[in-house]
């Protein structure tokens, strides 16, 4: 692992706007994603994770520049894209690719395979026919297809297979990082476990670094390196996952390890249970946004936001507890 | 153990449609006891579903039949029960809450108005009175301010306290037995475990049984006591948490818990169980896991096996339970359940 | 082993299936056909006077009989019907290709470009449809050609408005999304994902745009503002039939029938297509 | 639900502003001198110009149109070339008479579309399933002026069971309070004139009722049938509750929801189709009045005509999605 | 379908059904509180003494000068009177509210007496200066009863009287009040058809007082002095006029109440009729005509020809300015075939541009027989025997003379096509159609000409007198024989002596033959037999002041 980092985010946010009112207008903002930053290097995979609406596809996808970001700077490979043209973005997308989580919505159903996955060939410059159709043959062995498979349909595939269409079609030039927004959560149990596998390998095998986004906490330690928690649009603690998972720092990441179900009947854990509901991101509390649910809340908390500060080595919480 | 409140006997729910007959739910069998929580577990289109339905005896219809089978609750085969009977049980002996919190209510009336519904359908109260109540479940089932947000609509509630609305409404008229049908597949884990936790509060309290079916073995571990594994319409073993966790029989169990990735431990590689599932009406010939099981052989590919009784109170739908294939453990008897 | 069938393949045999959908389909065929055919089913043409034959009911000679010139109302309901299906094509084709390129533009581009094309359809949309084409017959003058145009005209918003917010809400969509993350231009994103993905709105509403624009044509033709005698559109033969309805009902049976059936056959088509492209429709 | 009505109303600015520019400029776009038409074959050249300088058609359009909207503003609509009345009062009573055909055309396609839908949709696959929606079908592919026709042949002249023609008994006509015939019947207590009124209504609200009922009964089919197979249906169901509530309580409601915009949009058709369906069933309401102004080139009227039917169409619009806000909870703003 | 027995409240009721004649403040008092009391009046009239009068479409005005709508005339013809009132049916002209009158020898002064003791519907009395008052209402548009502000024009004077106040041709000098029941019309120059001129219905005399009240609206409260007053009008519905008590005629009229009701469609109309819904129709179709014959209970009425179509053929424009091609056309044309086809026999081909019973009309005119042989013969000589081209105008509008001008334009194609010409149909809106023809850019083409005033100069002067080329003459036709003859004959007052110039005017203009005159048509009116007394005029409007129902 070398210490460059290919991808660092800064101070990113997403604010998206409320309409509303007698002319329409702008009534408040979502803040979906709220100043998040950090690093990832190359060969690297890096998880995060945190509940439904914190923020993370958005952030994946701002830093695609997918959705344009309200704030903030990305870099890749010591470049700011932030502010590339439309062309210029267009060209670098060979490089970052995105695996969705919905296998279903994100294969264009009047596609073949053939042409899901050599389209994207096709754009970044592979004009020959026969090139690309042997590059989708290639591709498709590569996450375990059939060569059959490449006149078919999406909708005559299983989530799964599908899944591994969308890898391919990830795959096709040669990306240096994917970021996978959940790219398992869709599917069954023993399927997952097969997909899983797939992108490890795959890693491996094309030296790719991967943002691994999900919310399946046993998921992510399985296949991350380091782990990033979000809660309400903001990054709460990041580190190793051998240190996430033995030493939560932060409350909400204890209560979050806590509360998810372990398939052991012997697995005798102490239960966080966390109170009330999980604020709404256009009207997020002051200070440290959990701090409305927080065990271990102090005055502080309602006033100040905690900065998310490096504790120890590689471990990075934003809570007052530590400062 | 205590009396069997529910029983399923080879019960069979097929769907008509355009492409053919589909066996949903293909000769499920097993039992619920007074005041127990059984879970069903099994991957996404198993039939986990329509076995719930059917015992509501609201599969929708067309396309879906109960073709045979029993249900018998109390004594009662609630297969061959008329619509009127069926009405003075749903809700009020056994109660159904469903896996979509947001799209379960309906969206257009008051959660007083919903909740009030489920009492006076089964009781002779007055409005009052069953407001009265409403407000006495929702506190129940943990939700602040009851008496304001009894005159919500659902969309001005989160999934979570929706969850609760609808476990409050099946609550309310103290059935015997709560079918809940992936109660927190769409909450998140946090709220999961509040949900989890009030089921196991009212379990215990009511003693309600209930019937819990998920795809996750974590939430089937934290509040189950007995597990029915299903496969392709079919039941493929079933047991104590403890002994499908722990000790699972059925090639399927096995693989299905092995593929799982673990909080607390690290390992380099996922098992993983090969193929897929199989879709359903399709070709059915033989055991349904035959092509992705890693022991098949030549038999499973004709013969259809068997639930062999492997133990007290334990079953596993494999040729390898067979005294004559020499099973892993012919030291059992081997009854075959009807 | 299983088969391979395109959406299209699969869509078709939904259709083929569905009892009602052959049925329109068979009677659109007939009609086609019979326009088609005019000229061998009735060399004589559909403005063949004989005075002497004026408003003769049904018989071996004359079918359905003869309007109020002695003309075989028969000859006149088969030249009808290429003049039915022209004004069906060419309305829905032209509704059709206005229509997508401002509902495209419009749905993809947003902004300014959606306000203003947004609200050139509210405004069209607010006045009842016969009343436009009224209008804009009355710009034009009284015409069959003219009546196309105005029918397309009506039909541009509706088509407009249903492709903008099919191209909206495909926009959302994680395809497209995916799209653009393997570095598609917009054109291309455009052709080949969203266009495609908004075909089967597109066809059911062609379809039953067809058999309005024939409604519409005939209800043209009925004011007077359609087209122009000796066309024998059916509107037109029941406008000019109407003060012998109690001297001669045929002269207005027939032609009313011919106008429902074709109509009916789009319908029936079209409800077909609905269901078969519509999985929530599927049982 | 007032920012909400509000913002309705506001967003109605440019679509009426549009309104007048389409009307004003479709008037004018209209071939042929007004004053020639008026005064017909038989006027003289001198006569034709004097009338075009009184009616005011040689100042420039621009000019022109701004005159328009300031009158319009002030509730003006101008003067019928024609009857040399002000439109604003003259049109009244042709609104009225339209209102009236209309509201019932609507009742019954309301109240036969939706209850068909139900049926339909609750006994789905029967054979009343399939009946009502063919004839659904042929309901909305017939020519209404056609449909007009026939009922005429059949129920007037071959039956001689229903009136023709006319809002009543041409012999002894009503003195009108409200201008709204059954309502002045009975404001008179006079029963058997409100039933000959009713029986003038029958036929020409059948006409032009017939496809909005069509599509009306197809739209709640579907629409319930979505509604019938969703969640809280189900949720319903499960609590133990019968049929009956099951469709009329929960079902009803949410399937509105659907069919409410498709009623606001079929007045538009009803209020399109009354320009063919008043001329045959002789009915003194607005679709002639614009018919007649058309054939005569009563630029005033065609232009005042159009756009009150238009101004209705959109005030109806209007009320529908208030009505949703009403209906439905989650429309907050 | 008449709901009055009237049981409770006949008092009232029978009163004013049956005694028409007397007490006059009772039903004036009563009409003040009509609006009240009007379901029992309707009751009442609903009784046997009220005719329905069933048409096609409804009047665009009830002030008789500022119109030229017959369906208006149709009704003000009962509210008003003119000062002459044509003969039941013809032009010849008789008393009306003038009693006697006198013109000098060289035509420029006439004198009236007026009738006295008239009194107008509003109760002021009728007399020269209400006359007086008139005219100038309608000559001066400055007047303060022109109303020219709100859109009044008053088309028919200009037209028959050379144009308005201070215009050129303006005929009436001054006019001069000689006494209450005495008037005198001094002219600049005599006018051949002044008298009939003063019995149409459109210069009818409007009670002043009315004038001073309603205003503008006068068109919608007429006051005149005419056999039935005006009670009500609900647009596009139906007219109400009620007896005039006070009528100067004795014993007239007859009727309580007369209804106008609008029916557009022709055969709903025919249906009322015989359900017993209506009393008379106007509008019948010719072709139902058959069916009223045939069956009980119902009269059919003919009214008498007053108007002509014409196929114009511009003769500016080749080959049509080739007289034999003009005559061929004439011969091509089977008019017989189109009285038939289109009148089913209620019309007359005609060979004049006059109706038949006009003064003056040239019977000895042979006409063009329908001779297709004749026709390519002449088409030969002309030089078109290897066929020609012709575009054919066609009116987008059905008129009296022509109901159905595309089904005619239909069977003219056909004809012209069995002799070689090509007829290429041409549609034009009705605005444009005749503007484009007065401009002269049409080759043949469609039209007509109604009569007003009975008189042959309105037909003559106006379609073929040169001077009106590109306005009423759309044929551009152009002799000078003609148009001297037609000068001489419109200041003539001698009647005899114009009948005998116009004859000779006909039949330069049929050898010329710049039109094809088609056919006069008789429009056919139903009633039910219950109507009596009912005579159609072929002005197409008619007193119905001595019509009786007979039930
Ligand atoms: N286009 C949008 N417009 C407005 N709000 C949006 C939009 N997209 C996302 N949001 C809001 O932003 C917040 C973060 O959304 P995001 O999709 O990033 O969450 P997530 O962490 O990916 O959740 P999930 O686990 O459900 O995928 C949510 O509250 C969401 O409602
Ligand atoms: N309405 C229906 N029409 C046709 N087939 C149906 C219908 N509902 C269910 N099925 C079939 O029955 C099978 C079992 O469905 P069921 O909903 O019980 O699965 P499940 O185990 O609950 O899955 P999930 O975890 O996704 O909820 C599915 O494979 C499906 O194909
Ligand atoms: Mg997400
Ligand atoms: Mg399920």
């Amino acid at each position: 692992m070398t210490t460059k980092p290919l991808l660092e985010v800064n101070g990113l946010k997403k604010y998206f706007d409320i309409k509303g009112g007698v002319f329409g207008r702008k009534v408040g903002e979502v803040k979906a994603v709220d100043d998040v930053s950090f690093k990832v290097m190359k060969g690297e995979i890096v998880g995060i994770v945190g509940e439904s609406g914190c923020g993370k596809s958005t952030t994946g996808k701002s830093i695609l520049r997918l959705i344009e970001p309200t704030e903030g700077e990305v870099k890749f490979e010591d470049k700011d894209i932030t502010n590339l043209s439309f062309e210029e973005m267009r060209k670098l997308r060979k490089d970052m690719q995105i695996i969705f989580q919905d296998p279903y919505a994100s294969l264009n159903p009047r596609h073949t395979v053939e042409k899901i996955v050599g389209e994207p060939l096709l754009v970044h410059g592979m004009n020959s026919a026969d090139d690309r159709k042997k590059k989708v043959r290639e591709l498709l062995e590569v996450v375990g297809l059939r060569e059959y498979h490449a006149s078919r349909y999406p909708h005559q595939f299983s989530g799964g297979q599908r899944q591994r269409i969308g890898i391919a079609r990830a795959l096709a030039n040669n990306p240096k990082m994917i970021i996978c927004d959940e790219p398992v959560s869709a599917l069954d149990v023993s399927v997952q476990s097969q997909i899983l596998n797939l992108m490890e390998e795959l890693r491996t095998e094309f030296n790719l670094t991967y943002v691994f986004i999900a919310h399946d906490l046993s998921v992510v330690k399985h296949i991350s390196d380091r782990v990033g928690v979000m809660y309400l649009g903001r990054m709460v603690e990041m580190t190793t996952k051998e240190k996430l998972f033995e030493d939560p720092k932060h409350p909400y990441t204890q209560a979050l390890m806590s509360a998810v179900p372990v398939p052991d009947p012997d697995a005798k854990k102490e239960r966080v249970i966390l109170q009330g509901d999980v604020p709404s991101p256009s009207n997020p509390p002051s200070g440290c946004a959990f701090h409305t649910r927080c065990p271990r809340v102090m005055d502080v908390c309602k006033e100040v936001r905690p900065e998310f500060r490096e504790i120890e080595d590689e471990h990075y919480v934003a809570c007052h507890l530590y400062e | 153990m205590s009396d069997v409140i529910l029983e399923l006997n080879e019960l069979h729910t097929h769907f008509f449609t355009d492409d053919g007959e589909i066996p949903a739910v293909d000769g499920v069998s097993f039992n619920v006891h007074k005041g127990e929580v059984v879970g069903i577990v099994g991957e996404s289109g198993c039939g986990k579903s329509v076995t719930s339905l059917s015992i509501m005896q609201l599969v929708p219809s067309p396309p879906g039949r109960i073709v045979s089978g029993e249900i018998n609750y109390k004594n009662e085969n609630l297969a061959k029960a008329s619509e009127k009977r069926m009405r003075k049980i749903r809700g009020n002996e056994i109660a159904m809450i469903f896996q979509e919190p947001m799209t379960s209510l309906n969206p257009l009336f008051t959660i007083g108005n919903q909740l009030n519904e489920a009492i006076l359908f089964h009781e002779k109260v007055s409005k009052k009175q069953a407001r009265k109540r409403s407000i006495e479940m929702l506190d129940l089932v943990g939700i602040p301010r009851s008496n304001e947000v009894i005159d919500d609509y659902p969309h001005q509630l989160s999934g979570g306290m929706r969850q609760r609305v609808m476990i409050a409404m099946a609550m309310a008229c103290n059935p015997e037995v709560l079918i809940a049908d992936e109660p927190t597949t769409a909450l998140d884990v946090t709220i999961q475990a509040q949900i989890l936790d009030l089921m196991r509060d009212l379990n215990k309290e009511k003693d309600t049984s209930i019937i819990l079916i998920t795809h996750d073995l974590g939430v089937v571990a934290e509040i189950c006591e007995r597990v029915i594994v299903m496969y392709s319409g079919q039941v493929v073993e079933e047991g104590t948490v403890r002994d499908i966790l722990k000790d699972p029989q059925h090639p399927y169990s096995q693989g299905l818990i092995r593929s799982l990735p673990k909080i607390h431990e690290t390992e380099q590689k996922l098992y993983s169980i090969p193929g897929t599932v199989p879709k359903p009406g399709m070709n059915m010939k033989g055991c349904r896991f035959a092509p992705r099981c890693p022991h098949a052989f030549d038999r499973c590919f004709q013969e259809d096996p068997e639930l062999y009784s492997i133990a007290e109170g334990r079953y596993s739908r494999c040729f390898l339970h067979d005294s004559e294939e020499g099973g892993i453990r012919d030291d059992y008897e081997t009854t075959i359940r009807s | 082993m299983e088969k391979v069938n395109s959406p299209l393949k699969d869509t078709l045999k939904q259709l083929s299936k569905n009892k009602f959908a052959l049925v329109g389909f068979f009677i659109i065929i007939f009609f086609l056909l019979l326009g088609l055919s005019a000229p061998l089913i009735a060399p004589e043409g559909f403005n063949n006077q004989s005075l002497g034959d004026r408003l003769t009911p049904p018989s071996a000679e004359y079918w359905f009989g003869t309007d109020h010139l002695g003309r075989d109302i028969f000859n006149r309901i088969v030249y009808g019907a290429r003049i039915s299906m022209m004004v069906g094509f060419f309305a829905v084709t032209g509704a059709l290709i206005f229509g997508t390129i401002l509902g495209i533009l419009s749905g993809y581009f947003g902004k300014w470009v959606d306000q203003l094309i947004s609200r050139i359809f509210d405004i069209l949309l607010a006045f009842p449809s016969i009343l436009l084409a009224i209008a804009v017959v009355a710009i034009l003058g009284s015409s069959l050609q003219n009546a196309l145009i105005a029918i397309a005209i009506i039909n541009i918003p509706i088509f407009g408005r249903l492709i903008r917010s099919k191209v909206i809400s495909l926009r959302e969509e994680e395809f497209i999304m995916a799209a653009k993350a393997q570095g598609m231009k917009n054109g291309r994103i455009i052709l080949h994902h969203i266009l495609p993905n908004s075909l089967a709105p597109i066809i059911v509403q062609a379809t039953l745009s067809f058999g309005t624009a024939i409604l519409e044509a005939a209800a043209l033709g009925f004011l007077g503002l359609g087209a122009q005698p000796p066309t024998p559109e059916w509107g037109k033969m029941l406008a000019d039939s109407r003060d012998f309805i109690q001297l001669a009902p045929w002269t207005l049976i027939f032609p009313g029938v011919s106008i429902m059936l074709v109509v009916l056959g789009f319908n029936l088509v079209g409800d077909g297509l609905r269901d078969a492209l519509d999985p929530k429709m599927k049982n | 639900m007032f920012a909400y009505t509000m913002r309705r109303l506001l967003m109605l600015i440019p679509v009426l502003i549009g309104m007048t520019l389409l009307t004003f400029s479709i008037v004018h776009l209209i071939p042929g001198n007004p004053a020639q038409v008026i005064l017909g074959e038989q006027a003289s050249e001198q006569e034709i110009l004097n009338l075009q300088e009184t009616m005011g058609l040689n100042e420039p359009y621009v000019v022109q149109y701004f005159l328009y909207v300031g009158d319009l503003l002030q509730g003006d609509l101008g003067t019928s070339l024609r009857s040399k009345a002000e439109i604003s009062n003259e049109i009244v009573p042709y609104i009225i008479a339209t209102f009236e055909l209309t509201f019932f055309a609507m009742l019954f396609a309301i109240f036969v579309g939706v209850n068909a839908g139900i049926i339909s949709a609750w006994k789905q696959n029967t054979w009343f399933d399939f009946l009502a929606m063919l004839f659904a079908l042929v309901g909305v592919s017939m020519p209404i002026f056609w449909l007009a026709l026939m009922e005429q042949l059949v129920f007037a002249q071959e039956l001689g069971w229903l009136p023709a023609y006319g809002r009543q008994n041409s012999r002894d006509p009503i003195a009108t309070i409200t201008g709204f015939y059954v309502l002045d019947s009975l404001i008179h207590l006079d029963f058997p004139r409100a039933f000959t009124v009713l029986k003038h209504l029958v036929l020409p609200s059948i006409a032009l009722g017939t496809i909005p009922m069509a599509i009306i009964a197809r739209m709640t089919r579907s629409s319930m049938l979505e509604v019938m197979r969703s969640d809280y249906i189900r949720t319903v169901r499960a609590k133990g509750s019968g049929q009956f509530l099951v469709i009329y309580k929960h079902a009803l409601k949410n399937a509105t929801i659907p069919v409410l915009t498709v009623i606001g949009l079929q007045t538009g058709v009803l209020l399109g189709g009354a320009i063919l369906t008043e001329t045959i069933f002789s009915w003194p309401g607005i679709g002639r009045y614009i018919f007649d102004a058309i054939n005569y080139r009563d630029y005033p009227v065609i232009q005042s005509g159009i756009l009150v039917i238009a101004f209705i169409f959109v005030i109806i619009n209007l009320v529908v999605d208030l009505l949703y806000a009403f209906i439905d909870p989650r429309i907050k703003y | 379908a008449c709901s009055g027995d009237g049981g409770a409240n006949d008092d009232e009721g029978t009163d004013e059904g049956d005694t028409s004649e007397d007490t006059s403040e009772d039903t004036d008092s009563e009409d003040t509180d009509s609006e009240d009391t009007d379901s029992s009046e309707g009751e009442a009239a609903a009784g046997d003494n009220v005719l329905v009068y069933a048409r096609g479409g409804d009047s665009e005005s009830l002030d008789p000068s500022s119109t030229t709508d017959g369906e208006s005339s149709r009704v003000t013809k009962q509210i008003y009177e003119s000062l002459l009132e044509f003969e039941d049916e013809s032009f010849d002209l008789k008393a009306g509210l003038a009693n006697d009158w006198s013109v000098n020898d060289d035509g420029t002064v006439y004198t009236f007496q007026l009738e006295e003791g008239v009194t107008f519907h509003d109760g002021t009395d009728f007399n020269a200066d209400a006359v007086k008052t008139n005219f100038e209402r309608w000559s001066d548009p400055e007047h303060e009863y022109a109303f020219t502000e709100d859109n009044y024009v008053y088309s028919m004077y200009g037209t028959m009287f050379g144009g308005f106040k201070g215009d050129e041709g303006h005929v009436i000098e001054e006019i001069n009040v000689k006494g209450d029941y005495e008037i005198e019309f001094v002219l600049n120059r005599p006018l051949g058809y002044f008298l009939q001129n003063m019995a149409m219905s459109y210069f009818a005399i409007t009670s002043p007082a009315a004038l001073e009240e309603h205003g503008a609206s006068i068109n919608e409260n007429p006051v005149g002095t005419g056999p039935f007053k005006f009670e009500s009008w609900s647009r596009d519905d139906s007219i109400v006029l009620n007896a005039f008590e006070d009528y100067r005629v004795d014993g007239q009229p007859k009727l309580d109440q007369v209804i106008f009701q609008v029916i557009p469609d022709n055969s709903a109309r025919l249906t009322a009729l015989r359900s017993g819904d209506i009393d008379v129709m106007d509008g019948l179709n010719p072709d139902d005509a058959q069916i009223i014959e045939e069956e009980e209970g119902f009269d059919l009425y003919v009214r008498k020809a007053n108007n002509f179509g014409y196929l114009g053929l511009n003769t500016e424009k080749e080959p049509l300015d080739n007289k034999q091609v003009r005559q061929a056309i004439n011969h091509a044309v089977d008019r017989q075939a189109i009285a038939d086809a289109l009148y089913a026999g209620y019309a007359q081909p005609a060979k004049n541009p006059l109706p038949p019973n006009y003064l003056g009309y040239n019977d000895e005119v042979e006409g063009y027989e329908y001779d297709p042989e004749k026709a390519k013969e002449l088409l030969e000589e002309a030089g078109y025997g290897d066929g020609v081209e012709i575009e054919l105008w066609t009116m987008p509008v059905a008129r009296p003379y022509m109901p159905d001008p595309e089904t005619v334009a239909e069977i003219i194609q056909n004809n012209l096509s069995d002799v070689g010409i090509t007829a290429e149909i041409v549609r034009e809106e009705w605005a444009p159609y005749l503007e484009k023809t007065a401009a002269g850019e049409q080759e043949m083409f469609m039209l007509g000409w109604s009569g007003t005033n009975g008189d042959p100069d309105y037909f003559l002067s106006a379609l073929l007198h040169g001077d009106n080329a590109g306005s009423s003459n759309r044929t551009f036709y152009q002799n000078d024989e003609v148009d001297q003859l037609l000068d001489e004959a419109k200041v003539s007052v001698d009647q005899d002596e114009r009948a005998d110039l116009y004859m000779q005017a006909q039949e330069l203009i049929s050898e010329d033959s710049p039109m094809v005159t088609l056919v006069h048509s008789e429009p056919v009116l139903a009633a039910s037999s219950d109507v009596v007394n009912y005579v159609p005029h072929p002005s197409t409007s008619e007193s119905l002041a001595e019509v009786e129902l007979d039930r």
